[in-house]
Order: C-alpha cells, then structure tokens, then sequence
C-alpha cells in the first residue's frame, strides 16, 4: 500500500465564547469601527428576526425563518464580500442581505406572500431566497462561471444549511466549481439541525468542510458563533476565489436558537437543556463583551444601538404593513417578457374576476 | 370508530398497514420524532421503531431510489416527501426507474412503493409549496397516481397504496388536512383503486374534480340544487389509470361537463378527461366540455393565491354557461 | 445556401446564434472535440473556443441550474442534454427555478436559457434512449417548449428559441435527424415561435402533430389524396403555449380531427389539443377527434419499438374511421 | 487554526504491468485454482466483449458497451462476492455478470432489444443493467437497508464509472450509507474516459476514492488491471460491510481500451498513441505473464481456455439469434401486476394489429 494522497481539516477561532481573544485578531478587526458594524449588523438582525416572528405570530406576516443564534454567519459572510459580488442566500441568511442592501421591507413583503419583495431595489444582481433546499449552488456555479467568462474580479457567494450538504445539487455544484476553478465560495450555515434531523444523521462525516474533499476544493471549519472568525475565513476564501485561485467550503459551526420556523415546534424533537447550553455561546453577547472588555463600547453606544435598531424594524413594518397587493393580474405581467396571446383569455378572465 | 381528519387518516392508515405487514416501512425527512411536517406520522416511530419509521439526510433524489432498491428487496416503503415542491428530484428515479422495474425484468423484480406529498395552495405557505402538479406523475407509465379527497378515502386509498403491488405516487390535498372529521372505521378495509367516486347523484350535469376541490365543487353542486339543477359530482381519484368508463358513463346521461382542477389548465389531467370524452364523440352532448383550473402561470405568493386558484364562484359561472348552451 | 439535415441544421443555428451574440454559450456531455453523440455541435469548439463550448461533468441536475445562473447574469446558454431519457434530474431546475425566475424577481432576474435534447424511438436505441416525454415541460409555466420537424424549421425554431428572452425545451427527433436533407439560406432569420405551421392545406380533415411523427403523417395524408380526401397537415412546433387558434380554425373549416404524437397516450400533449377542441365546442365538428398516440405503456426495447409507436397505417385507419362518421 | 480531521488516500497493487509481483500476495492468491478461474473469467469476458461487437457491426445487435482493457473490475470485483450477495452492475460490467451466473444469452438480449435479457435465470435478485448513470447507487443502499433491516449477513455491490462519480445521485447514495453504516460496496471502474471527457475534466479530486472522505466512508484506490488487487480490496470492503462495519468505495484504476461503445468513435478524442501506452498495462495478459512464469500455466491449458472461451460464447450467440421477438402485446404484460382496465383497449389494438 502506497499513500497517494493526504488532507487535513483546520478550524479556527479568535474569539471564545466569553469574548476573549484566543489568539492575535486579523487585521480587519484592529479597526473598532469594522468590529462595531459587525455588532451592529448583528443586533439588527436580531431585533428584526424578533419583530418578524411576532407579525407571525399576530397574523401578519407568513411562515418565517428566524436567524436567531446564528446572525454571525450571514453578518460576517456578508460583510467579507464587495457591492459587487453576487449573495446567493437560503432563506436563513436575511442578516446578510441587509447588510448588502436589501430592505427589510423587502424581506417583510416575500415572507408577507408578496413577489415584489424579491425586487430588490438595493443589489440588483443578487438572488432571491432560496426555498428549495441547496438548489442554488448550481446558480452560484453559474453565476461564477459568468464572471470568469468575462474575466471579473467578482465573487459568488452561496450560503446553506448543514441540510443541503446532502444534497446532490450541492456536491455536483461544488465538483463544478472545483474542475472549472470558479470564483465561488460556498458556505455552510451549520446550525446543527435540519428542522428535526441532528447533524449526526446527515452525514457520516466528521466535519462538513471535508466535503470539499470530494469536490477538490479545499474545505475549512470556523468557529461560526464568532464573527471574526467568519469574517476572517470567509473573506480569506473570497479573496482567494477573485485571485483566479478556484472556489473553497467554509463551514461554519453554530447553533439554531430558534425554531426551524414559525410554523414548527422544536420541543417536540429537541431538548431544552440543549438549547439553554447553546446560549452560552451565542455569537451577540460573545462580541459585546469583546468589545466592552477592549473599553470600546459604551452603555449609551448600546442603548442607542438598540433603539436605533428597533426604530429601523418598526419603520420597514409600517412600509411592509402599508404596500396594498398586487393586482391579480400581476400574475401574468413577468411570467414572460411578452404575455404569449395563448394566454390573453386567461388574463382577461382574471382582470374581469377581480373587476367585478 | 374514530373521529379523524384526513391528515389523522393517513396516520391510520400507515400505521394499520404496518401492523397487518412488517414489510412496511416509512422514509422521509422528519417524520420520525418529529412526526412530519404534517404529523401525519405522529407518534408511528415510538409504535414501529426507528428501523421502520426512518429520518433521512435532506435527499430528496436518493429516498424515492432507495425505496426502488428496498422495494425489489420485497419490502414496501412509503416515502414522504415534505411537500410537492422538492419531489421533482425524484421524478428520474420514479419514470426511469420504479415505473419500468417490473417490465424491465419481467417481473422477476418489482418495486411496490408508495410516494406521499401533500400538494396545492390555500395555506399561505411559503414559495414552492402550494403547486398542483400531479399531472406530471400521470403521464409516467407504470405507475398509479392516487389523490383522496376526504378522511375516509385517504385511509382507504391509502392502505390500497401500499397494498398495490406496483408504484403509486399518493397527493395529499393539504389544504383539507384538518378541514373536516370524519367516522374512521380503522378496520384496515381498502377503498378500491382505479375507480372514481360519486359523490352526489344528479341527472343534469357531470362536475368531474379531485382532491381539495371536491369542497367547492360540491359547494357549487348544492347551490345549482337549490336553483334545481341536480349536478352529479365525481372524484376521479385515481389519476392514473383513469376511470374514463365511469366519466363516460355520467356525461352520456347528464350530456353537460365541467372539470375543475387546481392545477395550471394547460396539460393538467382534466384534459385527458376532456381528450377522452371528445374522443368518444358522445352523441347526447348537451354543451361543451369545460375545465375550471388554476392558470397557467406560476403559482402566486399568498396575497394573490386565491386568485389563482378556483372558487366555487368560477365553478358557478361555468356551470350556468353549460347549462344555458343552447 | 446550404444543403442540411435536421441535425446539421441545429448546428447551423447554433453557430449562426453564437457568431451574432457573443453571450450565447454552448453547455453539455461531449459538446466539445466529440461534437456531441449526434454531432450537433461539430466543429463549433474550433471556432468558438472552450470557454463558449464547455463540457461538463456528468452532472444532469447541475446544467440546467448552472443555466440559471448563467442566464440571470445575461448569458444565453444554450444546453444539451444527450438523450431525454438523462433530462429528468433538470425538471427541478426548470420548475421550480428557470421557469419561475423572472416572474419572481418581476423582471430583476431572467432566464434566457435552452435546454435541447434529442428524443423519440426509432433508432434502435438502448433502453432509456427513446422515450417521448414532451408533456412532462409543456405543463410547466413560464417556459415554452419547442419540436422542429424539418431541417429549415429547426433552423429557424433554434434561432427563435435561443433569442427568446425566457427558458425554452427544445426538443429534437433523432428518427429524422438525418433522414432528408433541405436548402437552409443560413441567413440568420428566425421562424415565428408559438405559432403552429401548417405542412399541407386540405378541407376535408385536420391532422395534427408534431416531431418525428410529421413523416408518417404527411405519408399518411398523400395515400388520402390519393382517395380524394384532402387532409391539412398541421405541425404544432410550439407545444406551450399552444396556438389553439390556428388548429381550431383548421378544423372549423375541415369538421375532422386526427391528432398523432408519439408519447403515451394519456396527459400527451394530444390531450390538450382535444380538450381545447371540445371546450370550444366546435358546431359543425362531423366526428369525435382522434388520437393516434403512443402507447400508456413503457417504451419497449428495440425488437418491439414500431409496435409501440404509431405508424402510417395506425394513422391511416383512424383517419378512415373519421371520416365514415356520420 | 486547530487541526480537526486528518484523512490519507492509499493505493493498493501486486502484480505490476509486467505481472511481477510487488509484494506478497494476498492468501486467496496463493491457491493456483483461485487465480486461473480469475484469468478465465477475464478471457471468457474479452471473447463475449469481442464477438458482441462484431454482432453489433453485421447489424445483429444494438449498441453495446465493450469491457476492453477494464476486464479485471467486474471479474475481481464479482469474484469478491457471495452468491447471495446482491450486484448492482453499470453497463460494462458483463464481466462480473457472467460470473455470477447471467447467462451469455440473455446480455444478447438485452442489448439486441429484448427485456428476457433482464431476467437472469441466475442471480434472481442481481439488478439489470443500469443505463442512466450513477441511477443505481440509491438502489444499492435501498438493498443494502433490506439487508440490515433483516439481519442478514449480505452485501449490496454498486459498480459505476468515474463519470458517474459527479453525479449527485452517487454522491447521496454513499452519504446515505454512511450515516446508516449499510452493507454496501462501491466500485468505480475508473477507466480515465467519460465518453470523450477525460477523468481530469470530471473533478478537480486528486483521487477518485476520496470521494468517499464527504460520506464519511472509507476510500480506497486499486490498480484496476491488476485483478489481484480489485479481488482483494473489493473482498476486504465486503467482508468488513458483511462484518457490520459498514460502506466503502473502491476506486479501481484501469484505462477503456476500447471505443465508449459501439456507436462512437474515441479517434475523434483521444489519442491513438495514448490508447497504444495503455496496452501494456492490461489486465489479461499480466495475469497470464504472472501464471506462466510461476509455472502454473501452460500453453496448451492456453489453447483450451481459448477455445472453450469461443464454444461457450457461440452457443450463446446461437441462442440469442435463435430467439424469436416477443408478440407485441408483450409490452402490457408486466407493465402492472395485473393490468388496469383502462388498459385493455390499448393492448386489445396491439393484439390485432399483430394478427393482422
Ligand atoms: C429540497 C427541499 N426539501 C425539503 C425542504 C423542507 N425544508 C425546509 S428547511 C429544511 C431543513 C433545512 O436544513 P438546513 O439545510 O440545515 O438549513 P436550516 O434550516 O437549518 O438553516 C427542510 C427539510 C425544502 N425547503 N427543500
Ligand atoms: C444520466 C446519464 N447521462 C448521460 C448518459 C450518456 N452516457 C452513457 S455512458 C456515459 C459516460 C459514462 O462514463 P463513466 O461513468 O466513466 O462510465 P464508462 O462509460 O467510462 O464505463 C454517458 C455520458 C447516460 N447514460 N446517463
Ligand atoms: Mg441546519
Ligand atoms: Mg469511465
């Protein structure tokens, strides 16, 4: 027996879960104001998932995914990226789209059951959420491959769920990405849990980043309830991508606070004292005390920060509450770019319906 | 007797069919202490064991292969899938592969599987979970396509399903789930497949439908009646084979039919419905054959759903336009 | 002017499309130094390079997904598949992405995407390798499928197809791929999408089809002339959406309908026609319409083919029996 | 950075390309009968190979998939088995078929166009021929399951080529195995070639067995000409699967001598040059050069094996061509147990057309 090849899987950390540093932080995070707008991204994530779930709950908004836990994920993902790289989220990863731009109006409109709110005014190359579980690697693949094509120094950046990786599409999009060198980086949300499904039984596997392994694209693990730790690896990945040096896997390990959505009930499967452990390392308090620790944040800079927060949510509900729907024939006006006269009767029997 | 829904009817009906015949067995994505999205397998893990009742990895192209490989092994998977929207993944599998196995072999393998979705909108659910496409299974060859539309015909279809030695993709109306209870019997008596239902009389016209819409189709019916049109109502049932005899049978007397379907018109079953009654060329037709369906757009997001889809009122005006057909 | 088969015929447009708009990009298995297993894409990865002519890993679900993405960053790509008997695993991709991309986004996002694939029996193919299954796309919304039956309308019907700012399915007929041969102009001009194209005028009846099947049809209807019956033959092309206008205004005039496809009989795209024709309710309709059609049977493998698929004399005898109704 | 998982790839060979032995060979080898009924099995496999391709070129046979050069994958990896083991074959792997006990007749049918050809006589539970590639992995975890569920000590064999290994399917399957630790062996036949795409287009992965590191299942990689080593690894990866301990994939390194198949023509791609190396290495006669100079094999058992490889494969061309087609209303006959009535008709049509 001869050994022909050999791999290894690192995971990083910079800050643990009381807030200290564990080892020297990157460069980007020498800059307080960097670390502040990781934070604040953080806890506007937070007070929106909150206010969504409530709108749920009174009736006012449908089914919901809550980020709760898990907001250093897309927030860091996020923010490693440039205006001109293209996000292609699940439907976990709403702190990122708004820090990339998306409204939360947006976001309120598309789980309201409105198709506008995938209209977003903000990145306009960006992709809507993504219901069908991993079914949008393959676009990220594609959307990559367009600006190899074209020779642009831009990124794809695909996030999904411990889930996906079980998923056909996600290996066959990450084995793409590896033969063609694409500028694309995929991350893995893993929260643990796929609704019910314990990451232990998806896969066999020890870590998720090893699937890269089989994609031969390198995979690496992070600490995903640190944002630094995000940020760093992910933004490690994307600049290496944009090099001309071919797409990577990073896996970053969280936790689902919450329940799946609003229309599940994680106590029927899951363990409270499980969840009550996990808060201890929730990726909000983890910064916070980093940085009062470093004499950076005040408790007027929190207070305001939260207020703040809330008056942003409170104004994109008011906006989200007050867009009256579409008219019913909205139905027809994008399914093509020109209504085929096939479907002209049709149309009209709509309009006339709701004329009347 | 048991009060159940048709939702608690599958339920039933699963788990009378585990205890008659330990060859079945269930897969699918939460459906083991989580009992499924639906709960339509609530509590069957603790009564059957994790060995029967199986949580799968989130791979919806493998579960409808692997209950091919189970199936020629002489076992009977049901398999479910979360809602209609991730089953498309498994259409390879179900037309190259379940559908052909027996022939392929000549019987020497066979793959008696059922797969199980809850299908259609009127739930304000998310995107991708309200679509009506069975009329993509019925064109498979091989197989059945099977959809209840009431408590008592989704426990007897269902244990037919799993019964039948051949594949049946089983649609479960989900905006019905819970709509009404109805007196399960539960003594493991199978409803027969490849049959319609009727289920109302009438002399003056023929409403052919299935699934959730048999609520305002009949809901139409009456209103006809109170105007003193007798509408018969037929729930097609089976999609695939087609009961085209029983069809055929009621439109001869009444001469007038209308179809309704949630499913976009272009290419849903209700045209090989009304294909099948053009083509016998019935000499008493009264007026035209038509379908009331979803369009054949996307299906909206909830604000516009109900716009999309059929209401008794749609079902009304179409009906009163066959009758006064000169 | 150039001499072409219906499959030098699709490299003509793809070549023709690639050379007048550098976004149109080529995708598939062997599309490149092999010039794809039927050698439509021949030679086209001399002339346009590896990056405009790629092939992929066998990965069928992923193409059409990789389509997607290509396509909302305002390529056209152009993707093969090599039999459809292997374009299954992309139904999801079409669903529930390609054809609903634009309509979600309202317009930010779309997909100008083909996805071809040669289809049909005939050839004395391998199992998996004949199979009609056109019905499958034609109920999906937002996306237009397409049948050429001759080299000059697979010439232009491509060219159509790949301009089209939405996804279309272009399928192809391997039977006829070769079987004669047409002056192709090579001029760029591309025939009308969504409109039917009428092979043959005639009064006394109406034949409609599409593919491989426009032969035995066309066949069928000179052995009629020969009788004195004038059959107008009608090549559907575009089978979603349907131009039901112009087949209902051919049988308005003609009374008799013949409708022949190779696919299965029930939910083919045939079922469509005739339920369109008898939701209009056509008054001087002299006979029921027919539908000579695949079996609902798994294509047989070679040794039974032409006894699965429907043949000139299939075509003939149904015809006779329509027009002796009285 | 921690590291977190450590993984290495090794190759496994005894007999070089000039049938030296490399090291030791394993027990199984030891016994001279054991390796000759390998290297008859090989022989009878390039004779079918041979005279089905000829079949095919006088127009009495459809298209067929000839093993050239890659005869000691199917052949090793059958020997490997049990007879109540289960094999789940592609379609170039009539070697190992053959093997098990499906009669030379009914692959003739098979690819001559008769569905009798999927009826094996023999190994009543082995699956058909697989067309649409990688299709069968989920199949062979589905048996593998029956076998588990069942307590019995029996293995599900999944063969697929390196093209089918970037096929999600495969990739889903293997991961399913994993987690449910299914006795269930997978063998590439890794013969460089997709058709025209060559492995290095497939993946950018080093090595096809780590594919296995994303399921979590061991992988392994043999030298496929060398049916020494894909008889004693696939025999290990089963022997552990029946042990209880689980799936494997076995990576098995060989070179398609041939063209795909019947209807294509590799001189388009591939180098005459490169095909021309590759004949060194083949499986055949390496094993034959290993017999004969450790002086178990003589020419005149050569001669007999010879013609014995040809009588065999006559009579079973002579049958085939012998078969008379199936009456058309065959094709109803075991579509559905029993056949639905709304089908009667149809067939009734074919009945008569048949007749008259
Ligand atoms: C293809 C598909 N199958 C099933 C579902 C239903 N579903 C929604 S989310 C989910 C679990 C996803 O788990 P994971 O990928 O870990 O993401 P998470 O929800 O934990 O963020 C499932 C099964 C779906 N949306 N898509
Ligand atoms: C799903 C699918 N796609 C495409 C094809 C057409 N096809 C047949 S064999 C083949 C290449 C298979 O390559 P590999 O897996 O390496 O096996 P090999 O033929 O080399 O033994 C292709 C593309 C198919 N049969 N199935
Ligand atoms: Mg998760
Ligand atoms: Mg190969």
């Amino acid at each position: 027996m001869t050994q022909i090849a050999s791999f290894t899987i690192e995971h990083t950390r910079f800050l643990d879960p009381k807030g200290q540093a564990t080892q020297a932080l990157p460069a980007f995070a020498q800059n307080r104001e960097a670390l502040i707008d990781l934070y604040k991204a953080m806890v506007l994530t937070r007070t929106f998932d909150a206010k969504a779930v409530s709108l749920q709950r009174t009736g006012r908004l449908g089914t919901y995914a809550s980020s709760l836990g898990q907001e250093a994920v897309p927030v860091g993902t996020a923010a490693a990226m440039r205006a001109e790289d293209v996000f292609l989220p699940s439907f976990r990863e709403q702190g990122g789209q708004i820090l990339r731009g998306v409204r939360m109006t947006e976001i309120l409109l598309y789980w309201g059951g409105d198709e506008r709110g995938s209209d977003f005014a903000g990145p306009r190359e960006d992709f809507p959420i993504c219901i069908p579980v991993g079914t949008h690697a393959p676009h990220a693949a594609g959307v990559a491959r367009a600006f190899q094509l074209r020779g642009e120094a831009r990124v794809a950046v695909c996030v999904f769920g411990d889930g996906a990786t079980s998923r056909g599409d996600v290996y066959e999009a990450m084995n793409f990405a590896g033969v063609q060198n694409l500028p694309v980086v995929f991350v893995v949300n893993n929260n643990l849990w796929a609704i019910s499904v314990p990451r232990s039984r998806q896969t066999a596997a020890e870590t998720l980043a090893q699937k890269g392994i089989a994609a031969g694209i390198p995979g690496m693990q992070v600490d995903g309830n640190d944002v630094i730790a995000v940020r760093h690896a992910v933004g490690l990945a994307i600049e290496r991508a944009r090099a001309g040096k071919g797409p990577a896997l990073v896996e970053a390990l969280t936790y689902r606070l919450s329940d799946h959505t609003t229309a599940d009930d994680a106590s029927r499967y899951r363990d409270d004292a499980e969840v009550s452990a996990r808060w201890k390392e929730e990726p909000i308090s983890r910064l916070r005390q980093y940085l009062i620790e470093s004499e950076t944040w005040t408790k007027a800079e929190e207070e305001t920060l939260i207020a703040d927060c809330a008056a942003q949510v409170e104004a994109a509900v008011s906006e989200y509450l007050a867009t009256p729907p579409l008219p019913p024939t909205a139905m027809f006006d994008h399914l093509y770019a020109v209504l085929p006269t096939a479907l002209a009767e049709q149309r009209a029997e709509v309009e006339e319906a709701s004329e009347s | 007797m048991t009060e159940a829904t048709l939702v608690e009817a599958v339920g039933l009906a699963l788990a009378c069919a585990m205890e008659d015949d330990e060859t079945v067995l269930l897969l699918g994505e939460d459906i083991g202490v989580d009992g499924g999205v639906f709960r339509a397998t609530a509590d069957l893990i603790a009564r059957f064991g994790a060995g029967r009742v199986m949580d799968t990895p989130l791979s919806e192209s493998l579960f409808a292969g692997l209950a091919v490989g189970l199936g020629a092994q002489g076992f009977r998977p049901v398999v479910e899938y979360q809602f209609m929207g991730f089953i498309y993944p498994a259409i390879d599998q179900i037309l190259n592969h379940a559908g052909r196995l027996r022939n392929r072999t000549r019987g020497r393998l066979t793959c008696p599987l059922v797969i199980r979705a809850p299908f259609g909108g009127g739930i304000h659910a998310p995107e991708h979970h309200s679509e009506s496409m069975e009329a993509l299974f019925a064109h498979i060859p091989g197989i059945r396509v099977v959809i209840p539309s009431s408590p008592a015909r989704a426990y007897g279809l269902l244990l037919a399903a799993i019964r039948d030695p051949d594949p049946v993709v089983f649609l479960e109306p989900k905006r019905i789930y819970r709509a009404l209870k109805e007196d399960i019997a539960d003594d493991g008596i199978a409803a027969p497949l490849d049959q319609c239902f009727t289920l109302r009389a009438g002399r003056d016209m023929t409403l052919v439908t299935w699934g959730a819409m048999v609520v305002e189709t009949l809901a139409a019916a009456e209103i006809l009646a109170a105007e003193g049109v007798e509408a018969e109502v037929i729930d097609v049932a089976t999609l695939k084979p087609l009961d085209m005899a029983a069809i055929l049978s009621s439109v001869e007397r009444t001469g007038r039919c209308v179809i309704v379907h949630e499913a976009p018109l272009s290419g849903g079953v209700g045209a090989e419905i009304a294909a099948g009654l053009a083509n016998r060329g019935l000499v008493n037709l009264l007026a035209p054959v038509q379908r009331v369906a979803g369009y054949d757009t996307v299906m909206p997001l909830p604000r516009l759903e109900t716009d999309y889809m059929p209401t008794e009122e749609r079902i009304l005006r179409t009906a009163r336009r066959v009758l006064a057909y000169a």
